[in-house]
């Protein structure tokens, strides 16, 4: 202050630089004691989920000013901004797909209106947003692995069919049904959480997670061969040459395909009795039709 | 207090001659997989011997091909009344 | 002669009237509560006449408004904002630069409102004490902060900022944001005088730095008929500011407050029976003399 | 029971060995482990679709607190949809109604008055006041009238929903006691056109063969019917057909793309209304490759034409109806071979192709395997045959096809019709609760008909009118003409369900002239606009019996009472008859004829006939593991009520083909399909070897060869081909309306969603109803995906959801809306075009415009 100008200039000196150097270390310390809050307390619970567009969690925090704009431009009004207290990083937006899921606008305002692309502005297409991962959790109690037929989470799905198929089983408890499996596809599923809302169960057995924490990564060293020999378009190494084989007449042989394949007896059962060739048609088919 | 269950497997066709000879050992209960060959078992240790022991008799007993421990409870409070907690 | 703090005004408002000796302290709420309501006017009425917070805004669909501090912050975490969000900042910078960067403070800042009042009931209590920080801290505080988001590449200092979470609250939802406001208010009326904006806020220190050019002033322009009744000094939340300008001509220091710190909230005016103060430009100067401007004059005491 | 933990644990040990060796044990060795205490399981039939599954009802404390798929339960082996797995739910929706509910102004009824709670008695008493009134004035009217020309303003909507004792109490009451035909059930929504088939083909109604087909089958053919979704547990069935066969294929027809398609091979979206011209195409196909069956022709079949032209079942004062030639007639023809040969033909590939829009190596590929012999097919349809103006017509084409092959009543050869109601079958088509039928295919033209029910019922000759009532849209006509004064609607939500709403049936529920009776659960839209609304008891919570499309009846105990004072449509039916002596329903003349009647009321001449009341109840129902159940109805009457109407029921069957087993055998077996001859179930009818009915018949017959014996006396067994052509619909989309609109439903909601849309897992599933569009309209119309959209026909107007990414993807000019959603009505749009032959509704083709909301 002013008055300290009139004092001895030593010890003026001396009291400035004792406050200085304990105002810069108590700050210093409080800076520390802020990194490391901030490293726990941005940690992101699973059950939040990032706007579509959102940056990596990380870069997201450094570029999310918590301005709020993307809540107001929600047109369902699913975004929130953290409040103090709760176990995300405050004021950052995010949504619970169990309770209101993204919608997934075709225009994506919540990202037109973010003003620092911490919702990158280069996404333009909603489908390509990635605000999760959908992970079918729990195979005991989701009523399809039991073959019940529910299929709420495809049905509802927005990207149906690519994001969520279905696989169909056999269902060897029942013996005559089948199951049908919903399984989530990665590199189509945006997390938008529709799934999740719509399960029928108490607690959802399809839920979103952030998708770092929801994918598993296979050995560097390892390819699936038939998915290169897909993207390449032809075999990796010298192509297989024509094969032929011993055969009795009447055979073929399938290499790549059905193998064995006897020309002229499959299906065509003559009609002169009502008996199929093979003894095994008739008896399993009695026993059936006999309980 | 040691309560065990095990699946006894048996050779083929065997399994009520070892069903007979297990039921006749004291804390031994034979509750069924008879004509399966595999004989669903339950072992309480008794006042002679503990059920561990009684278990490695199995083994000599004619037609019995192996014992597979399943479930072991080794609580004291098996004799507490727990109507309450089925409701 | 001296006035008791918790009597501060009250000559003015004997010789003014209440409402002139309050005239500035209304415009200014009329303004922090006026922005917040065209903030809540969207959700509460769907009228959407500005959308975000006071991070980043949108006002009418065109304007676009950035808070440069958050975006320092956001920038140096390696950040690239959209074209727009540098119109945004540019507008504001522009803005405070013009009319004094505390302005902010004392004219939008509702977290002022809450330590206006922590200091009234303070003054009206006779509590006592000082803080033991310095005025300076803030600055540190702001340094510390931007070298968080650095280091940290996140922006670190928005988990906690009492200024954000406040206006947040209020338009987003409260949480447990009410728990920081009473802290800040308990602070401010038990521990320190004018704690948390006077000493610790880092969105304070970083608009003070806009003010340091700013043309609009307060003056001490009849500083010749202060009574030293001390009412400016009791109601200003940056005292040290004053002394300069009001008790400085002996030493030769023009009459307009200069120092950054002032927020030009104009309450001295009103608490002023002599009519001692008047909100000029930094330019004009006492006709009487010709004398040396303020800002030789450092001031960072205590 | 005193347990120590000792048992539990070692129950619990037992268990898991047994389950980790794979090995049963006998049932109580584990039980301690599995039992939820105090539960009583017992089983029922699902409440909702036409398949008929099982479930599992545990009861505790008087409320259903657990279910599960039953497991031995041939039809679904323990698995539900997900509709049956909410089940419970349905009963415990929190608005359920529980007094009844009168209109009221100043104390008294006032039909624009405001609902007020009012007692049974009261509700009684109005309800015979304005029941009196209208009979006596159809009394009048029908003054001099001999039998079969009796109309009356009595008139009651009813239900393929209703269990089997509801359903032939209600014809009965309706039939008999007030001697109106003016009885009909949703099921004329539903399955009309299927019956009309059935009778115009064989002569008996309903399907010859059984869900067995659905794995013996070679080839599966859906003919507008998205079984995907509307019968869910038989599609899964047909999955695993198609998963585990080799050879299996699946070929699905449809006006859009539904899930089906998702496991077709041959995939097929047509344009609305050319499935007649696809059918003659193939029946085309198989004559101009020679690929008929040549000896089952000449044996079984009998070539017929039917008349053209012949209308919309619109109003008559409409132009389209003016235009008609031969407006509603359907008198067949015979011809010969060769003149239905020559009729098919102008249906070429080129022909069917350019008219439907299938590419032709589809419809090839589809003509192929149904001349394939031997291949094994199956056709399935449901609503998009039967909702159709050319209902009766297509489903006879689909026999053509099948008949021309021999095809039919075999193991994975036959034509399948599906119902949609869980007794649609058992209650709406054998009880026979529409306003032309009698039980047991009987109808009430015929005199012989009529002699047999007055037999049975204990009546004298002439008691029931030989002129068929109203049907359900005539209903709603007639209604809002003010030609009906007493309306009963029962088991269903006829406003929600019918079409043209805004036109007819909404002016008809509230015209002045009438009084609107709703008895419902829940406060419908029905009942809404209704008079006088009664709290209904639902499902278990009366004992009831259901007959699923594969003819299999199921029965299920009561298993828990319903709420406050609702009662079931039984105890309603039988409560209200009381309030009625003979006098007051019958004309003198006829009440002179049986004279032992004279004083009594009509609950004590149906209900009291001795037939009805000859068994005694016990004062509680026992099952055979010791479990006692309440009948609250028995309890009521004082005899057991269910058992003397189902046994009166049957006499009407047993020996004509329609043979049911002994009461107590349904409530041991997990259905029974009949006929039930000596205790033996009929898989395949009209085949010899599965169906005794065809040695009684057809003596002389060869072994495992077929019998139609339906039209045993008509033509001496043999089934009908009949040729009809290709007719447009009623309505179709132009420059003003451009786009088709199809109606349907979606898994998660049954109907008008009035249970399922209480279950707040459901709802959650899916809320709204929205319009299914293809992306390329929804750009044409500038409306948006999620966002909402205006849809108007020349009808009326709705509002509601675009969905151009959902499960349904229809084709460029057509969008679909299912109608379960109360909020967005959208019957307001639909035509009541009907088939003139059935009567049933065409929900599927009307035309509609779409603009942005």
């Amino acid at each position: 202050m002013a008055e300290s100008n009139d004092k001895p200039k030593s010890a003026s000196r001396r009291q400035f630089l004792s406050t200085t150097l304990k105002t810069a270390a108590s700050v210093s310390l409080m800076g520390v004691g802020l990194g490391f809050y901030a490293q726990r307390a941005n940690a992101l619970p699973p059950m939040a989920i990032r706007p579509p567009g959102a940056l990596p969690e990380k870069d997201f925090l450094g570029a999310c000013i918590r301005c709020g704009l993307c809540v107001r431009d929600c047109p369902p009004k699913i975004l929130s901004l953290a409040q103090l207290g709760d176990d995300l990083p405050t004021g950052s937006p995010y949504f619970i797909a169990r309770t209101s899921p993204c919608i997934m606008c075709e225009d994506i305002p919540c990202v037109k209106a973010c003003p620092t692309n911490a919702l990158d502005h280069s996404l333009t297409d909603i489908t390509q947003a990635r605000m999760g991962l959908a992970v079918v959790v729990d195979h005991e109690n989701c009523i399809a692995f039991q073959g019940l037929r529910c299929e709420v989470c495809f049905n509802i799905c927005p990207i149906r069919g690519d994001a969520i198929t279905l696989e169909y089983r056999h269902n060897p408890r029942s013996g005559k049904h089948a199951l049908f499996i919903p399984v989530v596809h990665s590199d189509a599923c945006t997390g938008c959480g529709m799934c999740e809302k719509a399960c029928i169960l108490d607690k959802a057995a399809i839920k979103v997670f952030p998708i770092q924490m929801a994918k598993g990564e296979l050995g560097h060293h390892y390819r699936f061969g038939w998915k290169e020999k897909a993207r390449a378009k032809h075999a990796l190494v010298t192509p297989d040459p024509k094969h032929r084989y011993n055969l009795p007449e009447g055979v073929k042989y399938d290499l790549q395909g059905k193998g064995l394949i006897f020309e002229g007896k499959q299906g065509a059962a003559p009609n002169d009795t009502p008996f199929s060739s093979n003894p095994l048609d008739t008896l399993n088919h009695n026993r059936r039709s006999g309980d | 207090m040691n309560l065990c269950s095990l699946i006894v497997h048996t050779r083929p066709n065997r399994g009520p001659e070892v069903e007979r000879a297990l039921n006749a050992i004291p804390g031994v209960e034979v509750h069924g997989g008879v004509e399966e060959g595999k004989l669903i078992v339950t072992v309480e240790d008794t006042e002679q011997a503990f059920a561990s022991d009684t278990m490695m008799s199995f083994n000599d007993i004619e037609g019995v091909v192996s014992t597979t421990l399943i479930y072991h409870y080794g609580g004291d409070d098996l004799n507490e009344e727990v109507t309450r907690e089925l409701n | 002669m001296a006035n008791l703090p918790q009597d501060a005004g009250k000559e003015a408002v004997q010789a003014k009237g209440w409402l002139k000796a309050h005239k500035w302290l209304l415009l200014r709420r009329v303004s922090q509560l006026g922005i917040l309501a065209a903030f809540l006017a969207g959700p509460w009425f769907g009228l959407w006449i500005v959308k975000g917070n006071l991070s980043s805004s949108l006002t009418l669909d065109v304007l676009p408004l950035t808070d440069p501090y958050v975006l320092l912050q956001a920038l140096l975490s390696g950040v690239t904002p959209e074209t727009t969000t540098f119109i945004g900042v540019a507008i504001v910078l522009l803005f405070y630069s013009l009319v004094g960067g505390r302005v902010y403070c004392s004219w939008v800042c509702p977290v002022n409102i809450i330590t206006d009042a922590a200091a009234w009931l303070r003054r009206k209590l006779g509590i006592r004490g000082a803080s033991h920080a310095s005025r300076g801290t803030r600055f540190w505080i702001l340094g510390m902060t931007l070298v968080l988001s650095l280091v940290t590449g996140s922006i670190v200092w928005e988990l906690v900022n009492p200024v954000s979470i406040t206006v947040r609250a209020i338009l987003f939802g409260m949480g447990l944001a009410w728990l920081l406001i009473l802290a800040i208010f308990l602070f401010d009326l038990l521990v320190a005088r004018d704690g948390w904006c006077g000493h610790y806020c880092p969105v304070g220190a970083f608009y003070s730095l806009l003010s340091t050019w700013a043309p609009l002033r307060v003056s001490a322009g009849k500083r010749d008929a202060c009574d030293d009744c001390m009412d400016c000094f009791n109601v200003c939340p940056e005292p040290q500011v004053i002394r300069p300008a009001l008790k400085g001509a002996a030493k030769g220091i023009g009459p307009v407050i200069t120092a950054n710190q002032c927020t030009n909230c104009g309450r001295c005016i009103d608490v002023c029976a002599q009519e001692v103060f008047r909100f000029t430009n930094r330019y004009s100067t006492n006709p009487k003399a010709d004398l040396k401007p303020a800002e030789t004059v450092q001031p960072t005491g205590s | 029971m005193s347990l120590t933990r000792r048992d539990f644990i070692k129950s619990n040990a037992i268990a898991v060995a047994a389950a980790t060796a794979g090995v049963t044990l006998p049932a109580g060795k584990t039980a301690l482990a599995g039992e939820d205490d105090g539960i009583r399981w017992d089983k029922a039939p699902c409440r909702f679709c036409g398949t008929g599954c099982s479930v599992l009802v545990g009861v505790k404390d008087g409320r259903i607190v657990a279910s599960q798929g039953d497991p031995d339960a041939p039809v679904n082996k323990g698995l539900n949809c997900i509709k049956g797995y909410f089940l419970p739910k349905i009963m415990y929706g929190r608005d359920r109604l529980t007094k009844p509910l009168l209109r009221k102004k100043n104390g008294k009824f006032d039909k624009n008055g405001d609902f007020e709670e009012v007692s049974w008695d009261e509700a009684f008493d109005i309800m015979a006041e304005k029941c009196k009134a209208a009979l006596k004035k159809s009394w009048e009217e029908n003054k001099g009238k001999p039998v079969t020309k009796i109309t009356s303003r009595v008139a009651m909507f009813g239900s393929g929903q209703w269990t089997v004792w509801e359903g032939y109490a209600a014809a009965k009451l309706m039939k008999a006691g007030f001697r109106s035909n003016n009885i009909d059930p949703n099921a004329r929504h539903c399955m009309a056109s299927a019956v009309g088939g059935f009778i115009r083909g064989f002569g008996i109604d309903e399907p010859m063969g059984c869900y067995d087909d659905l794995e013996h089958a070679d080839v599966f053919v859906l003919w507008g019917s998205n079984m995907a979704e509307m019968h869910p547990i038989l599609w899964s069935r047909l999955t695993d057909t198609r998963l585990t066969k080799p050879g299996c294929e699946v070929h699905v027809l449809s006006t859009y793309r539904n899930r089906c398609f998702e496991l077709a091979d041959n995939g097929m979206v047509f344009t609305p209304q050319t499935d007649l011209a696809i059918l003659n195409f193939i029946a085309n196909y198989i004559i101009q490759n020679k690929a008929y069956n040549k000896e089952f022709i000449e044996k079984h079949v009998q070539f017929n034409k039917t008349p053209t032209d012949i209308g919309y079942g619109l109003r008559a004062s409409d132009p389209r109806e003016k235009k008609a030639k031969n407006r509603m007639k359907g008198k067949l023809t015979k011809i010969t071979f060769e003149e239905y040969a020559k009729s098919v033909e102008p249906y070429t590939l080129e022909y069917a192709s350019k008219l439907s829009g299938v590419p032709k190596e589809k419809l090839l590929r589809l003509a192929k395997v149904y001349a394939d012999p031997n291949k094994k097919v199956t056709s399935f349809w449901t609503m998009g045959f039967n909702q159709h103006t050319r209902g009766v017509w297509v489903n006879g084409l689909m026999y053509n096809v099948h008949l021309l092959m021999g095809k039919i009543s075999a193991p994975g050869n036959g034509p399948f019709s599906l119902t949609g109601q869980p007794s649609a079958c058992g209650t709406a088509r054998e009880v026979g609760t529409f306003s032309h039928r009698l039980p047991a295919d009987l109808v009430v033209k015929k005199k012989a008909h009529r002699d047999i029910a007055e037999k049975i019922w204990k009546l004298p000759e002439g008691t029931v009118p030989g002129k068929p009532g109203y049907h359900a849209v005539l209903m709603m006509r007639k209604l809002h003409d003010g030609a009906i004064d007493f309306y009963w609607q029962m088991c269903n939500n006829q406003l929600q369900a019918g079409a043209n709403m805004n036109n007819e049936s909404y002016p008809g529920y509230r015209n002045p002239k009438a009084f609107v009776v709703v008895s419902d659960p829940y406060p419908t839209v029905s009942a809404q606009a209704a008079d006088l609304i009664l709290p209904t008891a639902m499902w278990t919570e009366k004992e009831g019996a259901y007959g699923n499309a594969e003819r299999r009846t199921q029965f299920w105990r009561q298993q828990v009472k319903a709420p406050g004072e609702a009662r079931s449509d039984l105890w309603q039916i039988m409560e209200f008859a009381k309030r009625f002596k003979v006098e007051e329903a019958w004309p003198p003349e006829l009440v002179a004829k049986a004279p032992e009647y004279k004083g009594k009321t009509l609950y004590e001449v149906l209900f009291e006939n001795g037939n009805v009341n000859k068994f005694p109840f016990e004062g509680k129902i026992r099952d055979d593991r010791g479990n006692e159940y309440d009948n609250d109805e028995s309890a009521h009457f004082g005899f057991y009520v269910q058992k003397g109407l189902f046994e009166e029921y049957a006499s009407f069957g047993r020996g004509h083909g329609h043979d049911l087993a002994p009461f107590e055998m349904y409530h041991k077996a997990r259905g029974l399909r009949w006929p039930v001859v000596n205790g033996k179930e009929t898989l395949y009818r009209f085949r010899e070897g599965y169906d005794p009915y065809v040695a009684k018949f057809n003596p002389n017959g060869d072994k495992g060869d077929v019998y139609f014996y339906g039209n045993h006396k008509k033509n001496g067994g043999k089934a009908n081909i009949i040729f009809a052509p290709y007719e447009p619909p009623a309505e179709s989309p132009d420059e003003e309306y451009p786009l088709w609109l199809c109606t349907g439903r979606i898994l998660e909601h049954w109907h008008s969603g009035s249970m399922t849309r209480r279950v707040p897992e459901l709802y959650r599933a899916f809320p709204d109803a929205v319009v299914f569009m293809n992306k390329k309209d929804a750009r044409k119309y500038r409306v948006r995906n999620g966002r909402y959209a205006k849809i108007q026909s020349r009808r009326g107007e709705i509002i509601c959801k675009v969905e151009t990414r959902g499960r349904n993807q229809p084709p460029e000019g057509l969008v679909f809306i299912p109608w379960f959603d109360a909020g967005r009505l959208v019957n307001k749009l639909t035509l009541d075009a009907t088939d003139p032959l059935s009567k049933e509704t065409d929900y599927k083709k009307c035309a509609v415009k779409i603009t942005r909301a």
